[in-house]
């Protein structure tokens, strides 16, 4: 295990709106090192993609306001950082890759001048990404790069299909050149938020292998956000799961899957019918996220959560190890070996 | 086993229809801008229905005039002067408030009126339907609207109800036009479709799921308008094609008083201000309206 | 494409009759006399009878409107019955003035107004934006033929800095005709002096006639901006760390100037017929004056003559207008 | 220079105006133009150039300074004047008129005028039967003019007619070869329209409808007198306003159609001169007295005792109060007639006598839009009616409805206010046009009627002795006045105003907005 | 094999290019040559990916739209072949479930308006008066397990799962057997699906429907559902038992799809 490249130090982070000040995340920790592939789950609202834009700086602020924690990355704290200094870290050191390909391409430029002004973007802050070209020659080295980009992604006949435009694209094909555009500047950490919600099964599985391919090959480290277990267990390396702000349970994979610790993590899984649920077993998870506005206090889970007790409400839980790279945030997490919803 | 029992509603429970309308008004108010709006179409609204009643001299209002007091600058006794008939300037002008706000009304009524059926029935029906009313709208819109309202109002003669329906004849296109595409949209609604395969018969849709959900945009649109069509009502005055004297209208004053410009700047200062000050509030309320009533076109 | 724009011209044969067709209603509306006007006021029932035969009045409304179409595919647009001079020929020396009016005001509507908008979405909720949406409501509220009255008063009455209407002075020779434009003529003819006295001149009118279009331009510019601005795509130019001036002329000002390009192409038609009360509070000699003499003197032929001209205009533009559009956003062009 | 509104009076703004005018720079003065160029403002376009086809007082400034009638009007009171004609003679019962062309006269194109050029000339306008042709119909036949010889035209009228000097001026001269050269299927109309043929001082060198007409001195002008003029801009400037502010920052030289506001505004402006001058041009209300309740003549005479005339004066503003239906001043007009004035007892008591002792009815006046004096009588009349409980209705109507609304009694208004011009300066012309019921039908007069009148009106244009003819107005005077078909009204005072660089200029009252350029110089 | 329901013989719909602004676009074959069996009281579940038909052929069904040929049969009559007035009738035999619970309810009404309007409309099949229809709709609604008491509340008052709730309310007004559910839980939450989803068996059970369910969802049609079809570019790929499918699969399209779905499982 390598030196930590990002480490998310209990964030903090508020909305205010009509009805109030929303406390949107509250003591956000994770910690990513390269070569791991980390999955942020929960249902949506909790706040993962808040959390993925945290890190790069892109939230609207008013109406968020960041009260306490820090992001550091590779050891820098973000928050301390202008715009202008986080700007020469996008792109070149952490990309990133939204839900939506449709949308997330501009539809009036060429695919090529999108790739190619991210590139020449990116060599403004680091000279090697064309290997110091500059001027008109920058222009041809970013334009060969965007070539093999696109190649690596997996677009044949990259060259012609640099003069085209977004909605020449089919949706798998847009969020090949997104990523294509996120990788273009060697990003170390990249952050993709739901990158394939919008795509199909049969597409899905080539997009995660292709992100999975991609991590081998630089020794990125990676955070996917996604609301899917079933993507999360079968691309990911290690999983945070979020609730209403919190981070409850890490781990990896293999143990937060097989071994679920926090009834939330539990109660997920029961969810989702597999080979084995049989029909009208399934369950169900009762109630609705809380208000997070006037959220419960203590472990915001202890409403719907039946192993609840007084203590729940009282204070929220801290993470606590179980086992190696596993923990947990609960005051009675399911610590015995058993397979989820036999 | 089932979870089904012992659903429970946080939500349901906060939020109450009121706060709906409560919402709102909170945004509303928060823009200063819509709250100033809101205050002028009030003032304006106020003299619409009493202008009459409280102009000073209202006996100039209905008509009578003084010569010997021709065109007296402004003072405490006529604070905007008098006329070239020796009328109070400040009179005519607190009562031409209800003919520009009457007439405004006048023609953004009807042009809905006419609109809303020409769009509802093209955005529905579709088809060959569709594309004849749409090509007439468009062909409408196509003659430029002013000197339509004109050639209209020349031909049926001065009076208030010509004005307004000559006006109105040209007004309606750009209603068309929006219901239609309200009307479309809507018509794609999952909603619309849930109401069809119900089995609920055309009107049932169009008059019970189509049109309720195009309300909000055509308020707005009628409450931006309010502004023009008192431009328009005041623009035909000013050519001379308005109403009939002795019925005080500010661009008829407006009119009368560039002959006497500049040495006799009050008669027309008045009105004009009036008139600015309305259409200024009309469409700041406009404006806000939309904010709360139809965020799709919000700024 | 090229078929495209043959299809598009085409289209224009049934809007040329359809607006004919509405404008013969009209006329046939009329409650008036037109030609006892026409006739003068000694004339006899004798003179008239022959003053309506000689224009066919006489004939039923579908006879005369017959020979009407038959003479605007010869480019004959009818005479006036009050001039008794050719339509076609009135128009043609009273377009130019309303041309070089209209664009101007759109020029400058544009110039300042699209950069203002774009401006405006960045600093927004600040204070120049709060005061430029003040502006721009003041601005779009403002009876034209008002403000043109309180220019004329402060800049011609009081201050003498500017003319009082028109397009030149009295005394100054026009510059030899070639594209109708005084201001435009007098570069060509290198009378520079005579641009600058036509530039005064069109200056109060323009702006007058500009200051509606340039605040809704803005506010349009304004708006569009800021939803593109909350784009998808705009959000990723900034995560993979484009530069924020690229991202503006990228991204936004390419993405909101095209929903913008809409408005312009309503406007310039609109500002073609609505150039009458400018006109005539400026004494600018151009259609709208024309159309407003015909209409009160109920001289059908020239009003059916501006309101072609100015509808063929007004669909010519946004012929334009789809063409750029298509030129800004790919997805138009190949759809 | 920020003007503090509230204390601005006009004086303080004229000095203002003049102090500006000074300080503000234009690069071409009045003088930049080569040669001297007289500008004479107007809001009235010029509709054609065809000298027997053309009516209005534009057309009436271009024909009366491009072509050449056989005698001219000048002088206040107006008289005649030799044009082509230099001497005229007139036979004892003043049915034979024998004029002698000026020899010199010639036509732009280089040729002579002569009685041929005058027979045809007459011919056409009879024919054509437009224009000006009205003043002479049924009393000039073009059979029975007669070409003496080169220089002599004799005129055989069909009746005596005492103002037939008085309409010459208004009947002008075309070059015969000129126009049978391009005659076309209209008797040349279409030709005419746009081109000259005539032998008048000025010949158009220029023109854009709707903006300027520019004369140029024909190169061989002929007649005799005769400014410094080298052209002439008739300059169409709708607004007066515009108008007035032209003129004091002198980019024009004559403004015709000023207002008494605007007279106001000009008093006292540096190198600017006012004219303000009675003219024979009445403005009147007229009553249906066919139709309606008017056509009752004891609420006629009510409606005439209870009309405020002082406030139309003012309303009205240089101008003096009618006293009966003549212009005053006129051959014949007698100024101590007895006029209905305000009264609202005397107003009362006829009211009384008519068919609605209690008023409690509504009567519709229509005035013609845009016209802003009859707008302002209409609300006189409103006010005025308010005292016999008479409400009004005031109807804006397009001229030409008002046009069409006066073909019968059933559709004229109860009240309409006219304009009256005298076209030429003899009482015939106002009685004739106005009471005469041969103009039933017509805006004129389109519904009064009375055979005393009419018998009056046709005695006094064919009886020539002056003295007679006195008598015969003062009956017809009397005559209309007892059956008060009409409201008096007010003879608006003629206003123009004129740079002092024009010189020369003197008033006649007879279309004295039709300036005649050709005596007129500028230093 | 039980009485069929539904049956779709031979369905091919082409919609026709339409005429743009720059010209004429493709036609499209949406459906081709589809035939499907539903049998009364079973769970039939059609799985595709977008644009693969799914839509067309439901909206084919509900009579929204007319397939370019074949016949759609209900208890075995063609529904192209009945009057309006008898299509009509048959309306309230056949309701649906809509993927998106946020679109799918009108805004503008109220919940007792939405669940009340299928009564109302088939007011002479149902045969309830004004007050029977209301206290219709409250038991409804506890049925779906929302309270009665909300009656008078509007759509957007309410979560996804609640919606959907309603939305399932409104389909079961009118007393239908055969119940089209479009993708009813791809846009809620895992917890909310699984309630939902459970929602739908005990609704089966209880009321001996008949599900035609319709989704992208390998997961939870094989959970649901006893017989499974695939659709691809308008074609059925496969069909049959939808343990037999998942278990073996004939084709290779049906093996791609299968693979391809992310379960929760550990990778080994």
């Amino acid at each position: 295990m390598g030196e930590a490249l990002l480490q998310i130090d209990d964030l903090h982070l508020t909305m205010s709106s009509f009805d109030g000040l929303a406390h949107v995340l509250n003591g956000v920790s994770l910690t990513v090192r390269r070569g791991e592939i980390w999955g942020v789950v929960g249902e949506s609202g909790c706040g993962k993609s808040l959390t993925g834009l945290s890190i790069s700086r892109l939230v609207q602020s008013p109406p968020a306001r960041y009260p306490a924690g820090a992001i550091r990355f590779e050891g820098r704290n973000l928050m301390s950082l202008s715009q202008r200094e986080m700007q020469a870290l996008r792109g070149t050191r952490i990309g990133m890759i939204f839900q939506d390909p449709t949308t997330n391409l501009n539809p009036t430029l060429k695919i090529g001048t999108q790739l190619i002004d991210v590139a020449l973007a990116a060599a403004h802050h680091d000279s090697s990404i064309l290997s110091g070209a500059k001027g008109r020659e920058a222009r041809r080295a970013a334009r060969a790069l965007a070539v093999r980009m696109l190649e690596q992604v997996g677009i044949t006949d990259a060259a012609a299909r640099l003069d085209s435009y977004p909605h020449e694209f089919s949706g798998g094909m847009r969020q090949r050149v997104l990523i294509a555009m996120a990788l273009i500047g060697r990003p170390d950490l990249l952050i993709a938020d739901e990158p394939t919600t919008a795509l199909d099964v049969s597409v899905q599985a080539q997009i995660l292998a292709l992100l999975r391919g991609i991590v081998a090959d630089h020794d990125m480290g990676v955070i996917l956000i996604t609301h899917n277990l079933g993507v999360v267990a079968q691309t990911c390396s290690h999983v945070a799961v979020m609730y209403a702000g919190n981070v409850v349970e890490t781990g990896p994979v293999a143990q937060v899957i097989d071994r679920p610790a926090h009834p939330y993590t539990r109660a997920l899984m029961a969810a989702i019918p597999t080979r084995e649920t049989r029909r009208g077993e399934l369950q169900g998870l009762a109630g609705t996220v809380p208000d997070l506005i006037r959220p419960p206090p203590g472990c915001r889970f202890a409403p719907r959560c039946n192993r609840a007790t007084e203590i729940c409400r009282g204070q929220f839980p801290a993470m606590t190890p179980t086992a190696a790279g596993h923990s947990v945030a609960c005051y009675h997490p399911v610590i015995e070996r058993e397979v989820a919803s036999a | 086993m089932s979870d089904v029992a012992d659903i429970s509603m946080p939500h349901a429970e906060a939020a109450p229809r009121r706060e709906g309308l409560a919402r709102g008004w909170f945004r509303f108010r928060q823009s200063r801008l819509s709250m100033v709006g809101a205050a002028l179409t009030f003032v304006v609204l106020f003299f619409a229905v009493f202008g009459m009643m409280l102009a000073p001299y209202p006996e100039h209002v209905a008509g009578g005039i003084e010569t010997g007091l021709r065109f007296l600058p402004p003072s405490w006794a006529h604070p905007f002067g008098t006329n070239e008939l020796g009328q109070d300037v400040l009179s005519l002008t607190m009562a031409g408030t209800t003919v520009s706000v009457l007439a405004g009304f006048g023609v953004v009524l009807i042009g809905t009126l006419i609109g809303t059926v020409m769009g509802g029935i093209a955005g529905f029906a579709g088809g060959w339907l569709d594309e004849i009313l749409m090509r007439f709208t468009d062909l409408t819109l196509t003659i430029p609207s002013l000197i339509l309202a004109m050639a209209i109002a020349a031909a049926l003669g001065p009076g208030f109800e010509n004005m307004v329906l000559a006006i109105s004849l040209s007004w309606w296109p750009g209603y068309a036009r929006l219901v239609r595409g309200e009307v479309i949209g809507a018509r794609e609604e999952v909603y619309v479709t849930a109401a069809r395969a119900i089995g609920a018969s055309p009107t049932r849709v169009l008059f019970r799921h189509i049109l309720p959900n195009c309300v909000s945009p055509i308020i707005v649109k009628m409450s931006l308008d309010m502004g023009f069509a008192i431009l328009t009502v005041a623009g035909l005055g000013f050519i001379g094609i308005g109403v009939r004297p002795p019925t005080p209208e500010w661009g008829t004053m407006l009119s009368n008083a560039r002959s006497y410009m500049p040495d006799i700047w009050w008669t027309a200062m008045a009105p004009g201000t009036a008139m600015f000050l309305t259409v200024v509030g009309f469409n700041l309320l406009g404006d806000g309206l939309r904010d709360i009533l139809d965020p799709k076109g919000r700024r | 494409m090229l078929l495209f724009l043959v299809r598009r011209i085409l289209l224009l044969i049934p809007v040329i009759i359809g607006l004919t067709i509405i404008m013969f209603a009209i006329a046939r509306l009329l409650p008036g006399d037109p030609v006892g006007l026409a006739a003068g006021p000694n004339a006899t029932q004798v003179e008239r009878e022959a003053l309506a035969q000689e224009f066919g009045l006489d004939r039923p409304v579908w006879g005369q409107y017959a020979t009407y179409v038959t003479g605007l595919m010869q480019g004959d647009l009818g005479r006036s019955l009050l001039t008794r001079r050719p339509v076609a020929a009135d128009i043609a020396s009273y377009l130019p003035a309303t041309l070089e009016l209209v664009f101007a005001a759109m020029a400058i509507a544009i110039v300042v107004g699209v950069p203002l908008g774009l401006l405006t979405a960045i600093w927004r909720n600040r204070w120049p934006d709060y005061l430029s949406q003040v502006v721009a409501i003041g601005a779009i509220s403002m009876p034209r033929f008002f403000l043109g009255l309180l220019l004329q008063l402060v800049f011609a009455m009081w201050l003498l800095w500017l003319p009082l209407g028109g397009r030149l002075p009295i005394v100054v020779m026009p510059p030899p005709f070639v594209t109708g434009f005084i201001t435009v003529d007098a570069l060509i003819a290198g009378d520079f002096s005579t641009f600058v006295t036509a530039l005064k001149h069109l200056a109060m009118p323009a702006i007058a006639l500009s200051l509606s279009p340039l605040a809704t331009i803005m506010r349009m510019m304004r708006s569009s901006s800021i939803e593109v601005m909350a784009q998808d795509y705009v959000m990723t130019a900034r995560a993979l760390g484009l530069p924020r001036r690229k991202i503006l002329t990228r991204a936004i000002a390419r993405n909101a100037f095209s929903a913008t390009l809409t408005v312009i192409g309503l406007y310039f038609g609109w500002l073609l017929g609505g150039t009458v009360l400018v006109e005539t509070v400026f004494d600018w000699p151009g259609l709208g004056l024309y159309a407003t003499k015909a209409i009160v003197s109920q001289d059908m032929m020239p009003v059916i003559g501006v309101a072609l001209v100015i509808g063929l205009i007004f669909v010519m533009a946004n012929l334009l207008i789809d063409l750029a559009y298509g030129l800004i956003n790919p997805k138009v062009r190949y759809a | 220079m920020t003007p503090d509104l509230t204390s601005l009076t006009r004086r303080s703004l004229l000095a203002l105006a003049g102090a500006g005018l000074a300080a503000a720079s234009f690069p071409a003065r009045l003088s930049a133009q080569s040669g001297k160029i007289l500008i004479i403002a107007s809001n009235q376009d010029i509709p054609n150039f065809d000298p027997h086809t053309a009516s209005g007082y534009s057309a009436a400034f271009l024909l009366r300074n491009v072509y050449d009638p056989l005698v001219r009007v000048s002088g206040n009171p107006p008289e005649a004047v030799p044009g082509l004609a230099e001497s005229w003679q007139v036979s004892e019962d003043g049915t034979e008129y024998t004029f002698n062309l000026n020899p010199e006269a010639t036509f732009h194109s280089g040729n002579k005028v002569t009685a041929d050029d005058v027979v045809y000339s007459f011919t056409r306008a009879a024919g054509l039967a437009k224009g000006n042709s009205w003043m002479i119909r049924d009393i000039v036949d073009p059979g029975r003019i007669e070409a003496v010889d080169e220089g002599t035209v004799k005129f055989t009228l069909a009746m005596p007619f005492a103002a037939f000097l008085a309409v010459l001026p208004w009947q002008f001269i075309v070059e015969k070869a000129a126009v049978e050269a391009n005659l076309g299927e209209d008797q040349g109309q279409t030709w005419l329209m746009t081109n000259v043929a005539g032998s008048g001082p000025f010949t158009v060198a220029r023109y854009e409808p709707g903006t300027l007409y520019q004369l140029a001195r024909a190169e061989n002008a002929w007649q005799p007198g005769g400014g410094n003029l080298d052209g002439v801009i008739w300059q169409l400037l709708r607004e007066t306003a515009t108008q007035r502010l032209a003129l004091q920052r002198g980019e024009v030289h004559i403004a015709v159609d000023l207002t008494s506001e605007d007279m106001d505004a000009l008093e006292g402006a540096p190198g600017v001169v006012r004219i303000i001058e009675p003219e024979y041009r009445t403005f009147s209300i007229k009553m249906n007295t066919e139709s309606g309740p008017l056509s009752d003549i004891n609420l006629r005479k009510a409606v005439s005792y209870a009309v405020n005339y002082e406030a139309l004066v003012e309303a009205a503003g240089y101008a003096e109060l009618m006293v009966g239906p003549l212009p005053n001043g006129i051959l014949g007009h007698n100024p101590d007639l007895d006029v209905p004035r305000q009264d609202l007892e005397k107003a009362k008591e006829y009211l009384a006598q008519s068919e609605h002792p209690d008023g409690g009815i509504t009567l519709r006046m229509v005035h013609v839009t845009g016209l802003e004096q009859q707008r302002r009588f209409s609300l006189i009349m409103l006010d005025s009616l308010k005292a016999l409980n008479i409400d009004l209705e005031i109807q804006p109507m397009a001229w030409p409805d008002m046009v069409a609304a006066s073909a019968s009694p059933e559709t004229f208004p109860d009240f309409f206010p006219v304009y009256q011009t005298a076209n030429y300066g003899d009482p015939d012309n106002i009685a004739f046009a106005a009471y005469h019921s041969a103009s039933n039908g017509n805006w004129q007069n389109a519904v009064y009627s009375s055979p005393e009148v009419d018998a009056l009106i046709e005695e006094g244009r064919t009886t020539i002795d002056p003295d007679a003819r006195v008598e015969i107005y003062r009956r017809f005077q009397e005559a209309v006045v007892a059956d008060a078909p009409d409201v008096f009204g007010v003879l608006e005072m003629r206003k123009l105003a004129m740079r002092e660089a024009v010189e020369n200029y003197n008033f006649t009252p007879v279309a004295s907005n039709a300036i005649y350029c050709w005596p007129l110089s500028l230093n | 094999m039980p009485e069929p329901v539904l049956e779709i013989r031979n369905v091919s719909k082409t919609y026709t290019g339409r005429r743009g602004l720059f010209g004429k676009s493709d036609p499209v074959d949406a459906l081709r040559d589809v035939s499907l069996t539903v049998a009364r009281g079973e769970s039939f579940g059609l799985v595709g990916e977008s644009g693969s038909g799914k839509t067309t052929l439901t909206r084919s069904i509900l009579r929204l739209e007319q397939p370019s040929s074949g016949q759609i049969l209900f208890h075995g009559n063609d529904m192209a072949a009945l009057s309006p007035r008898s299509l009509r009738r048959l309306r309230a035999r056949i309701q649906i479930v809509f993927q998106d619970p946020y679109a799918s309810l009108n805004p503008r009404m109220t919940i007792e308006d939405i669940v009340t309007e299928p009564m109302l409309i088939h007011r002479d099949i149902v045969g309830l008066d004004r007050a029977a229809r209301r206290d219709r709709a409250a038991e409804l609604l506890s049925l779906v397990g929302l309270g009665s008491q909300l009656l008078r509340r509007h759509p957007h008052e309410f979560s996804g799962g609640q919606r959907q709730r309603i939305g399932i309310a409104r389909a079961l007004a009118s007393g239908p057997e055969l119940l089209l559910l479009d993708e009813p839980t791809s846009a809620l939450d895992v917890s909310v699906q699984a309630q939902v989803l459970n929602l739908l068996i005990e609704l089966q059970d209880r009321l001996q429907l008949t599900y035609f369910f319709i989704s992208h969802d390998l997961a939870v049609v094989r959970y649901l559902c006893t017989r499974v079809a695939l659709i691809h570019h308008g074609r059925i790929i496969e069909e049959g038992e939808t343990n037999r499918i998942f278990d073996a699969p004939q084709t290779e399209y049906a093996r791609t799809l299968i693979s391809a779905a992310p379960e929760v499982r550990v990778p080994a």
